[in-house]
């Protein structure tokens, strides 16, 4: 059981990552990408790192993605 | 008990840390700590230095673990490279006096200095930590603070080139951090001696090698060598001039530094192919930053290149991993950040006081700013490497190690790398001297205030007192670079 | 032309990771290095030698302190960085285009105003409890640092009238790395090495306080650093 | 490469760390560039926090109640240091991004490059 949910949480990871690079709207990439941190996250949890899993959901997860969303509100919204 | 040494890294960054709220009310009290915590730590490092030149390298166990449990601050003859980064640093902060006045907003003086000490504090935990993923933390408070320091000046496209400098300096960290892991993943354990003793006995060659090759690509990254150094002249030649003298001198060094730590870990692992591949960037990096030189107008991208171009003699000699190679090497990473600290501090006068930065429009400067030329005279003909000066050893070194290797065709090249910088100096200095000012202000162009001049001057003392006394800095690392390459 | 540079650079990199990942000792592997050299006696010895239940917290605080105070100072100096390179007004204030400022909606703003103090009693928990549960200072901190931002959004307290005045805002943010000098100078009296615990029997209280201190520090720290990030990066 | 499926998670931290290499070279929008940045850093942290992982290993919290093979708590707390150099960096990227944007008006990288 242990090897299937780890196969999927990296295919999941994976996908994300290429969602992030595909999508055009910065909002959603970033969206896209604090998922990718909240699985990361998930990952880390499974793999007895809860104090790493937290980090991650409150910084990687959190913290970067408010930052970027300002960021994206002062300045501009759409890749060209 | 020698608690100079953490204290030494210590004291730096606490008072980095501090000087925004120390000095919230009256800026001027920033550069004074600033000042005051610097000169406390080249008498630290100056003691530590004397210590291991007379007994040897020693080692500080942080919070009182043994080596591999805990960090061990391992203060061998490379990391008196501390000295040489906390005098420099005195001089810049002395001569960032009036300059960061004019060239700042006011708002940003103070979180300067608190950048500069941080850097500092960074710099000098660097190069005399003996764990691994404790030089991976100092590498990024220093690379954090070089950054923000690029874009401090504020120029048009400043924010730009600080950006190309991160996104550079953070992929070769995440890769040095990935090469760590794996180091770890194998061995078990972050200390370096120990690392070094476990990695011997490892069967699979494969991810050795990776660890290898990625710490060796990513450190040249971070030390601008020719093929990769795409964000260097931007980042050198736009920021602030105390910070130009910083960043060419000393942070650049630091990838040099690290590659120097990480070589005796792979002792096991044959490094010829290694050695060679390093001769030959070094050779083309020679070359072709000092090109590259030779067509710049602006006097601050020309010593961007130049420094390009003598980090290819530092990795050339680390190639040819002979005696005498790998000590001119190690010697012209200190004489070189004395050298080039001269050169940008009183190329940076020039443009304070003229407001010019071009060959073309600074025609004349020699007899409206007197003393900062010849400064600038005097670093000149250091880096050519002319005999009396400081830039001389380390290119006599290098090029006698070439011979020894039996590769003449590397002695020529740094013949030729000094003959190309010497063609572009001469005919900077002619500019200076003999032409005739292009602009009539020049003629009414007043010589750098005191407390700009005083620095220029004590390094260009520097460079020549280096090349007089030169035997001191060779005996000082004969026995390091005897283990690196007894080791290797 | 572009395209192949890029795939060419791609699998420089992609290619030898793989190979030399492949030969890592397989993750999990009871008996890898990972787990009998250093690790182990951490696992063994740990609870005992810092007196932290959590050896990820023992580790951070005690083993390799030094770590983390370099870390501590990582964060401090993005928050100089920023401060050193956003445009300033005449007043010190960020220049305008600001975000675009949406009035907070009545019942986001209630919300808030009633789980911030729950917000504040778990950030404290995390904090408090960081050497025996999962948790610690960095994680405290950015809870606290989160909810320093949602108020000042309710409060309307922007960068102009920060949430914690200019004067104070500056010692705090410099919490973290004082508490570990201060911590680093006791070690140093106590047991003749900078950043050192006292291990002896009677002394597990005061080592136990110290590393509380220093959670406290890197809490209120970290808290208050993410809280000036964020003031900075919004502007108006 | 039977080896490489018993490290079948390395591989895909590998896949991650270029896919994230691909994102900082070929997309020219510099939000874009900071993002891949981050996913790859994050995939070399979760390399490392793999490396230290047991098999039916539980936290490295030595509790009362708590046995069992426990995970390595090195790799936890290098990750912890990269996380926060990893959110530092982003806030600075960040900045000098707004600073871009403000001194010459795009975030496109080819755009910009003609612009110095």
């Amino acid at each position: 059981m242990n090897q299937v949910f780890d196969l999927v949480m990296l295919a999941l990871l994976i996908a994300m990552a290429l969602a992030v690079a595909r999508s055009k709207d910065l909002v959603a990439a970033a969206m896209i990408f604090s998922g990718y941190g909240l699985v990361m996250c998930l990952l880390w949890q499974h793999r007895g790192a809860p104090d790493v899993a937290m980090t991650e959901a409150a910084i990687g997860a959190g913290v970067t993605t408010i930052l970027v969303l300002l960021a994206i509100g002062r300045t501009c919204r759409r890749e060209k | 008990m020698s608690h100079w040494l953490p204290l030494a890294v210590i004291v730096p960054l606490v008072a980095g840390a501090l000087t925004p709220a120390l000095a919230h009310g009256r800026p001027g009290l920033a550069r004074a700590w600033a000042v005051a915590v610097t000169a406390w730590c080249t008498f630290a490092t100056a003691l530590l230095t004397s210590r291991v030149a007379l007994t040897g390298p020693f080692s500080y166990e942080m919070g009182g673990w043994a080596a591999p449990w805990g960090i061990e601050l391992r203060f061998d003859e490379f990391s008196a490279a501390a000295l040489f980064i906390c005098v420099i640093m005195l001089l810049v902060l002395v001569f960032s006096g009036p300059y960061v006045r004019r060239a700042l907003p006011e708002a940003r003086i103070t979180w300067y200095y608190s950048l500069l000490l941080i850097n500092l504090g960074g710099m000098i935990g660097f190069v005399v930590t003996g764990d691994l993923f404790n030089l991976f933390v100092f590498m990024e408070l220093v690379a954090v603070s070089s950054y923000a320091l690029v874009a401090v000046g504020g120029g048009r496209t400043a924010a730009l080139a600080a950006f190309k400098y991160l996104i550079a300096g953070a992929v070769s960290s995440a890769l040095i951090l990935f090469c760590i892991g794996v180091l770890y993943s194998l061995t078990g354990s972050l200390n370096m001696a120990d690392v070094a003793l476990r990695l011997a006995t490892i069967e699979s060659p494969a991810p050795v090698m990776l660890a290898l090759a990625g710490m060796t690509v990513a450190f040249l990254v971070k030390a601008g060598l020719f093929p990769v150094h795409v964000w260097l002249p931007d980042a050198h030649a736009i920021a602030p001039t105390p910070i130009n003298a910083v960043s060419s001198a000393l942070v650049v060094k630091l990838g040099i530094i690290g590659l120097l730590r990480i070589l005796p870990l792979f002792g096991a692992v044959s490094l010829a192919p290694l050695y060679e591949a390093l001769a030959w960037l070094g050779a083309i990096s020679v070359l072709a930053g000092a090109f590259f030189a030779l067509f710049q107008q602006d006097i601050k991208l020309m010593l961007a290149y130049s420094t390009i171009s003598n980090i290819g003699y530092i990795v050339l000699g680390l190639g040819l991993a002979g005696e005498l190679a790998v000590t001119g090497a190690g010697i012209h990473v200190l004489n070189h950040a004395l050298i080039k600290a001269a050169l940008f501090l009183a190329a940076g006068a020039m443009i304070h006081q003229s407001g010019y930065r071009t060959l073309h429009d600074l025609r004349g400067i020699g007899r409206a700013m007197p003393w900062t030329t010849l400064a600038l005279l005097v670093g000149a003909l250091s880096i050519v490497g002319l005999p009396p000066t400081a830039g001389f050893l380390g290119k006599w070194y290098i090029a006698l190690g070439a011979l020894e290797a039996g590769r003449p065709g590397f002695a020529v090249v740094v013949l030729a790398g000094a003959l190309i910088i010497f063609a572009y100096l001469a005919r900077m200095l002619n500019a200076f001297y003999f032409r005739a000012p292009s602009h009539e202000e020049m003629l009414a162009v007043r010589e750098a205030p005191a407390s700009m001049l005083l620095p220029v001057l004590v390094l260009a003392a520097l460079c020549v007192l280096g090349g007089l006394l030169g035997r001191w800095p060779v005996m000082l690392i004969a026995p390091a670079v005897g283990r690196l390459v007894g080791g290797g | 032309m572009r395209k192949s540079l890029v795939a060419i650079t791609i699998a420089a990199a992609a290619v030898p990771m793989l190979i030399g990942v492949a030969g890592l000792p397989r993750p999990g592997d009871p008996s890898a290095a990972v787990h009998t050299h250093v690790a182990a006696r951490y696992i063994a010895e740990g609870a005992h030698e810092t007196g932290a239940d959590n050896l990820v917290t023992g580790v951070l605080l005690n083993y390799r302190g030094f770590d983390t105070f370099g870390e501590v100072m990582i964060i401090f100096a993005a928050l100089a960085a920023v401060m050193a390179v956003l445009p300033r007004g005449a007043t010190g204030l960020p220049g305008a285009g600001a975000a675009s400022g949406i009035p907070i909606s009545p019942i986001v703003a209630f919300i808030i105003r009633l789980t911030a103090p729950f917000i504040a009693a778990f950030g404290a928990f995390v904090i408090f409890k960081g050497h025996v549960s999962p948790g610690g200072g960095f994680q405290g901190g950015v809870i606290l640092g989160a909810l320093l931002m949602m108020l000042s959004l309710v409060l309307g307290r922007g960068v102009d009238r920060p949430l914690i005045p200019a004067r104070s805002a500056r010692w705090l943010q410099a919490a973290a790395p004082l508490a570990f000098f201060a911590v680093g100078v006791l070690g140093l009296g106590l047991t003749g090495a900078v950043l050192g615990y006292p291990a002896e029997p009677g002394r597990e209280l005061l080592r136990e306080l110290m590393m509380i201190f220093l959670e406290i520090g890197i809490g209120v720290g970290g808290g208050a650093i993410i809280l000036g990030l964020f003031l900075e990066t919004r502007g108006e | 490469m039977a080896a490489l499926w018993g490290n079948i998670d390395y591989a895909a931290f590998v896949v991650l760390f270029c896919i994230g290499l691909y994102i900082i070279i070929a997309k020219q929008n510099l939000i874009k560039k900071l993002l891949g940045l981050n996913i790859m850093e994050t995939a070399v942290f979760a390399f490392v926090v793999t490396s230290g992982m047991v098999d039916g290993g539980t936290a490295p919290i030595v509790g009362p109640g708590m046995s069992g093979p426990f995970a390595s708590p090195l790799p936890h707390a290098m990750v912890l240091t990269g996380i926060v150099v990893a959110v530092s960096i982003t806030a600075l990227a960040l900045c000098l991004i707004i600073e871009i944007y403000r001194q010459c008006g795009t975030l496109e990288a080819d755009e910009l490059k003609g612009a110095e």
